[in-house]
């Protein structure tokens, strides 16, 4: 009982945790939780992703060392890739949604008279449809992605 | 039935049980009008209307931010009922927080019906006409009752407090999508600031938790659309002139009072 | 009160992250493509010196483009994150002197990357 | 002054308790007229938030002329007006109100109002009860709401105010029959405040919490009522209570009168339309009395239906042949609060309805500029009230459906004019008072109920015991036996008001102590209306008596004060203004 107290004050007090915690919510509040995240994972893999190949230019040496590097994290070098692939997959694909959304007012529906129960049109059908689909694909690929990383499964 | 309220007296927070009877049919508020008459008479919420119409109610119920007048128990569907203050305001007491920074932020956007020509607003001889269809492009987010659960639900207000809000936001398009209004690029020089309209990121749960139907989601993607338009392609939004009043003359079948049995002197 | 450390306009901002969203849309699917199953590697294999320098050479604008959009979206969009979580309108020049700073560095390794290989 | 309570003295020209339609629309004539010119500092003041003050909930539609050329006229909106008050309106002042009406339909369309339109755009009207043209310009059936949000917008426009949000208002400190501000604690800190202004406006409201199946906002405790007869001032006409006929079971919330205009019907446990027995040619469109006259008539004859949940007896409300679309565009509220609160949709199902408290005729005494009259009938310098909280009187014994809205619209125009008038011609200095008044009324409230200690009612059940007795006795039919009942009942709570104890002895946010002082002022109004009504031995409008079952023109054709004495009440009575039509027989 006590611990379960002291888990609710945490909560309460953190902004951060509140901001990205969706639970009880919305699925659109989840695709911004998870659009957040792989966001910042993907800017943080580019800064180092830069230096990487910034090794490149220095000669086939140094590229073999920094192969050697990222080799020695055996299995979590796959991991930690397999994770910023399925990032980018993510975020590629709601973030299109997102432009179509914000950029082009689609999938918003018209202005209507609200009816009750409310059903807002900006989360109605259509936008979960398209939550769907882009998670639907973003997994197919990302289970292809990590039998050929983690796997080392090329061949189709 | 069990009620667990959060509480908060000034310096330290508690959970409080109460243990209420209950009809389904009975709202939240219900309850707690019950626990404050019955039980304890020092728990602090707001109310007023009662029919959820003025948006004094607003509270946390089973981690939703939702209207506790609007709420019946029976369509809860649990066991006991956790309440809490809305999520990211100050709490005062109890279940009562701070709005002030809800109310200036709301005033910041300038929501109110700007025209070029300040005059019109200041007399009436004749309405502005505004056809059903065109009424229909704002009306939606007009419902808005100012009940301020949009943003405890909204997570960018969860961690930047400068953000303006849904309900903000909301209500400057409300106004700019009316054909009445002409105070776009106006009301943008707010909006399209660092922590102004695009910190809404359409996280969506502004919409999901709004108990008038307002969307206001929908109404700050169609914002930052129009804005994105008037940026790039200088386009603005249309507005209606003042129609002129036409006398006519009363038709013949006229229902008509009385005659009057005194002389009226003066009158307006 | 627009904010006097904005120097842009934020919607210039958010113009710029579409823009290049919709961009790297095309050339982060190039990219992926490149290293992805579909070339009939191994991951092993995809790696490869002499097969990546061959990719970056060949395809240098397409690189380029992925290395501008990419590092001006991304940081950008760590920007956003940033101001939005430590909201203090004084510090916010602070975060964008970084953030500048940051992707001046980063476009002046990856340039340098592309012209000198 | 005790150390532990802050004091503070606030300066404005202005102060206005109570921000409904009435409040806002003064505070904005006010400082719409001045525009800088005086720099008039208004202090806008509201025991809840400012836009949540129970006009919001006004749903069906606002009566104005704005279609003479079809057929409307001044003369035929005054003539249902006064014909609806059943001759107790004072004639001038209706005269008056119907010319203003239609420029603030008008004015508050510029600002925001979506009313709903006809094709080409014009404002459309619909039909109300005791209407003889459809007059009520609506906005769906939420017209007070959306009135209350394009003022509150307006009104952010300005820069000369302030808000006080969620301060209760105490007192009305008048010396030498001179207004010298309102006594006030800001709920928040739990501060006295003191607000000294030059002018005040009284918006308070109604006092629909008195009874327990009401229409009206828990706000609406009638503070303004007791305010004034507090500080001495006359109450008129305030055993005019109205009851809204169509009320849901079991709460009481509104299910408006528009529904009916729109065509609803009105039907008993048989399903027969019972209007027909009642006003043959209006039917369902009777004024309110009448119809909620004819429906507690066809309960007391066996009539009704019985609903087991709530043990009341109803009637049906059936909206059925109206068709979706129509009630989606027209009456979604309606359709949202039958869903909501006893999950039946209007579409396909009758709604359980019974009277409902709705409105009080009666009010603060005011003369046609809204300037509140002293005991002696000539104004008090510097207080004015407007809207629900005064009487002018402008609905007499029964107001017609769709003209409390327009009065509070009308009233706050008119006083908003008149308060910057008297500044502008006046240019009265700033009241100084002695601290004696103020540190007394700190003590009644800080001391002598907050700080008390012994004694051991319970402020909720002697509410609890209030509303019933008022719901019992004191309701759509009086008799004599009643009221007396009512009246020692009342009495009787009275004394034991004095020894309440409060549990709850916090300074932030201590609604029990608000509770506390609203309940006061409550006991005070039950008790001016069930001795006004007692004394009426007629029926006229909203007051019937079924020992008197009669109007009574040649000994009632008037106005009732109430005064604050030692021992309850004081009555007297003054005439009504005739200058149009006499008095003749109503029948709809
Ligand atoms: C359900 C319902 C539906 C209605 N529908 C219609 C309709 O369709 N058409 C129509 O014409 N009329 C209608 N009416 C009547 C109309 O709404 C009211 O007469 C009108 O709204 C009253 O407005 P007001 O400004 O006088 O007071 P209110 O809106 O009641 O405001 C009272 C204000 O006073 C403040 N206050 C009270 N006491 C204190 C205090 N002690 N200290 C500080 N502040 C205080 C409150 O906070 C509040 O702000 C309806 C009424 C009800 C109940
Ligand atoms: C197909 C490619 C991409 C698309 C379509 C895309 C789209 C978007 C969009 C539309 C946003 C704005 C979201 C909003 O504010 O509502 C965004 C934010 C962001 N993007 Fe991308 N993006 C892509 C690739 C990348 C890459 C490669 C990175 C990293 C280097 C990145 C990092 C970020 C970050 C950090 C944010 C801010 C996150 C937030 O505000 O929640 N994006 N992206
Ligand atoms: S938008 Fe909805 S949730 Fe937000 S304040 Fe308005 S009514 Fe409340
Ligand atoms: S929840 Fe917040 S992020 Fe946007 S869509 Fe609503 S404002
Ligand atoms: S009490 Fe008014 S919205 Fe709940």
């Amino acid at each position: 009982m006590k611990m379960d107290r002291e888990k609710e004050e945490k909560r309460y007090k953190s902004g951060l945790l509140r901001s990205l915690w969706p639970y009880n919510f919305n699925v659109e509040r989840y695709t911004y939780t998870l659009h957040r995240i792989t966001g910042v994972i993907l800017i943080l893999y580019l800064i180092a992703h830069v230096f990487e190949i910034y090794h490149l230019a220095l000669g086939p040496a140094a590229w073999q060392q920094t192969m050697a590097l990222l080799g020695s994290l055996g299995i979590w070098e796959k991991i930690g890739l397999w994770i910023i692939a399925g990032s980018a997959l993510y975020h590629g694909a709601n973030g299109l949604r997102l432009i179509l959304n914000e950029a082009f007012g689609i999938l918003l529906g018209k202005p209507v008279l609200p009816e009750y129960p409310y059903t807002p049109t900006s989360l109605s059908r259509n936008q979960k449809i398209a939550i769907y689909v882009i998670v639907l694909i973003v997994e197919a690929l990302w289970i292809w992605a990590g039998i050929y990383l983690l796997w080392g499964l090329g061949i189709i | 039935m069990k009620v667990r309220i959060r509480r908060f007296d000034g310096q330290k927070e508690w959970w409080q049980d109460y243990e209420i009877d209950a009809k389904p049919s009975d709202t939240v508020l219900d309850i707690l009008n019950r626990i404050r008459e019955k039980h304890d008479h020092t728990l602090a919420f707001r109310q007023s209307c009662q029919m959820g119409s003025c948006g004094s109610c607003g509270m946390v119920i089973n981690g939703l931010p939702a209207l506790a007048c609007q709420t019946r128990i029976g369509e809860l569907k649990t066991e006991s009922i956790r309440l809490e203050p809305l999520y990211n305001y100050k709490v005062i007491k109890d279940l009562v927080v701070d709005l002030t920074d809800f109310v200036n932020k709301h005033r910041s956007v300038k929501p109110w019906m700007i025209r070029k020509n300040p005059e019109e607003l200041e007399e009436a001889s004749m309405e502005f006409q505004v056809t059903p269809d065109q009424n229909l492009t704002f009306v939606q987010f007009d419902y808005c009752i100012m009940c301020g659960v949009c943003l405890a639900a909204c997570p960018t207000v969860a961690i930047d407090p400068l953000f303006l809000g849904p309900q903000a936001l909301g209500q400057a398009y409300r106004y700019i999508a009316d054909p009445r209004d002409e105070g776009f690029e106006e009301r943008i020089e707010v909006l399209d600031d660092s922590h102004g309209v695009w910190r809404c990121h359409f996280a969506g749960a502004c919409s999901y938790v709004c108990p008038k139907g307002v969307d206001p989601a929908k109404a700050i993607q169609y914002l930052k659309k129009e804005i994105l338009k008037y940026r790039l392609l200088h386009k603005k939004k249309a507005s209606v002139k003042p129609a002129e009043l036409v006398q006519k003359a009363p038709p013949a079948n006229a229902p008509k009072p009385p005659p009057f049995d005194f002389k009226i002197e003066g009158g307006e | 009160m627009p904010s006097k450390y904005s120097l842009l306009k934020e919607s210039w901002n958010m113009i710029l992250m579409y823009a290049l969203a919709l961009i790297m849309v095309f050339v982060l699917t190039f990219h992926l493509l490149l290293v992805s199953p579909l070339t009939g590697k191994t991951f092993e294999q995809v790696l490869n010196y002499s097969y990546v320098l061959h990719n970056l050479t060949y395809y240098r604008i397409v690189f380029g483009l992925l290395l501008y959009a990419a590092v001006i979206h991304g940081l950008n969009g760590l920007r956003v994150v940033l101001i939005e979580w430590l909201h203090v309108k004084r510090f916010q020049w602070i975060i964008n002197t970084i953030i500048v700073i940051l992707m001046a560095v980063l476009l002046a390794v990856g340039t340098y990357t592309l012209i000198a290989i | 002054m005790r150390k532990d309570i802050g004091m503070e003295t606030l300066d404005y020209d202005v102060a206005i308790v109570g921000t409904g339609l009435a409040g806002l629309r003064t505070a904005i004539e006010i400082l719409r007229r001045d525009k800088g010119k005086l720099g008039l500092r208004v202090a806008v003041i509201s025991k809840i938030y400012l836009m949540r003050s129970h006009s919001v909930s006004a749903e069906g539609g606002t009566s104005a002329v704005l279609y003479p050329e079809e057929g409307d006229s001044f003369e035929l909106m005054a003539w249902d007006t006064i014909k609806g008050s059943d001759f107790l309106a004072d004639q001038d002042a209706v005269w008056r109100f119907v010319h203003i009406a239609t420029q603030e339909i008008r004015l508050i369309e510029r600002w925001g109002v979506p009313w709903n339109r006809r094709d080409d755009g014009r404002i459309e009207q619909r039909w109300f009860g005791g209407l003889s043209f459809p007059r009520a310009t609506y906005a769906q059936d939420k017209t007070g709401f959306f009135e209350m949000r394009a003022l509150y917008d307006t009104l952010l426009k300005y820069e000369n105010w302030d808000r006080f949000d969620e301060n209760f208002v105490t007192s009305i400190v008048i010396e030498n029959n001179e207004f010298k501000g309102f006594t006030a604690i800001d709920l928040k800190t739990g501060n006295f405040r003191y607000f000294r202004a030059k002018a005040g406006v009284i918006a308070t409201g109604g006092a629909g919490q008195l009874y327990r199946i009401t229409s009206m906002a828990a706000s609406s405790t009638g503070d303004g009522f007791g305010l004034a007869y507090n500080a001495g001032l006359p109450l008129k006409d305030m055993e005019f209570v109205q009851f809204h006929p169509t009320g849901l079971v079991p709460r009481g919330i509104l299910i408006t009168e528009a529904a009916r205009g729109e065509g609803a019907y009105l039907v008993n446990k048989d399903g027969e339309r019972f209007m027909k027995r009642y006003a043959p040619s209006k039917m369902e469109l009777a004024p309110r009395d009448i119809v909620s006259r004819a429906i507690m008539k066809e309960i007391m004859e066996g009539r009704g239906v019985y609903d087991d949940k709530s043990g009341l007896y109803h009637v049906w409300l059936d909206m059925r042949h109206l068709g979706k679309e129509r009630i989606e565009e027209r009456l979604p509220f309606i359709r949202e609060i039958g869903l909501k609160y006893l999950g039946i949709d209007i579409v396909n199902q009758p709604l359980p309805i019974r009277p409902t408290v709705h409105y009080n005729m009666g009010g603060i005494h005011v003369d046609i500029d809204g300037k509140v009259l002293n005991a002696s009938g000539s104004p008090v310098k510097g207080l004015w009230a407007a809207g629900e909280a005064a009487c002018v009187s402008i609905h007499g014994s029964n107001r017609l459906g769709s003209n409390g809205t327009n009065d509070c619209l009308v009233y706050g125009y008119i006083v908003g004019n008149d308060v910057y008038n008297y500044i502008e011609k006046e240019r009265p200095a700033s009241p100084n008072l002695s601290q004696n008044i103020l540190l007394g009324e700190e003590d009644r409230i800080f001391g002598k109920i907050l700080g008390k200690e012994s004694g051991g009612e319970d402020v909720y059940q002697i509410k609890d015991e209030l509303k019933d007795t008022m719901e019992k006795y004191v309701h759509v039919y009086r008799t004599g036996s009643d009221l007396e009942k009512a009246v020692i009942k009342i009495k009787e709570l009275k004394e034991r008001y004095k020894y309440i104890k409060l549990s709850d002895k916090s300074r932030t946010f201590n609604y029990n102590l608000e509770h506390a002082l609203e309940l006061g002022f409550m006991l005070d109004q039950a008790e001016v209306i069930a001795r006004g009504a007692l004394l009426r031995t007629e029926s006229r409008g909203a007051h019937a008596r079924l020992d008197y079952p009669n109007r009574d023109d040649a000994n009632w054709l008037k106005h009732t004060i109430a005064l604050k004495g030692a021992e309850g009440p004081l009555f007297s009575y003054i005439p009504v203004k005739i200058t149009m039509w006499k008095p003749v027989a109503r029948v709809y």
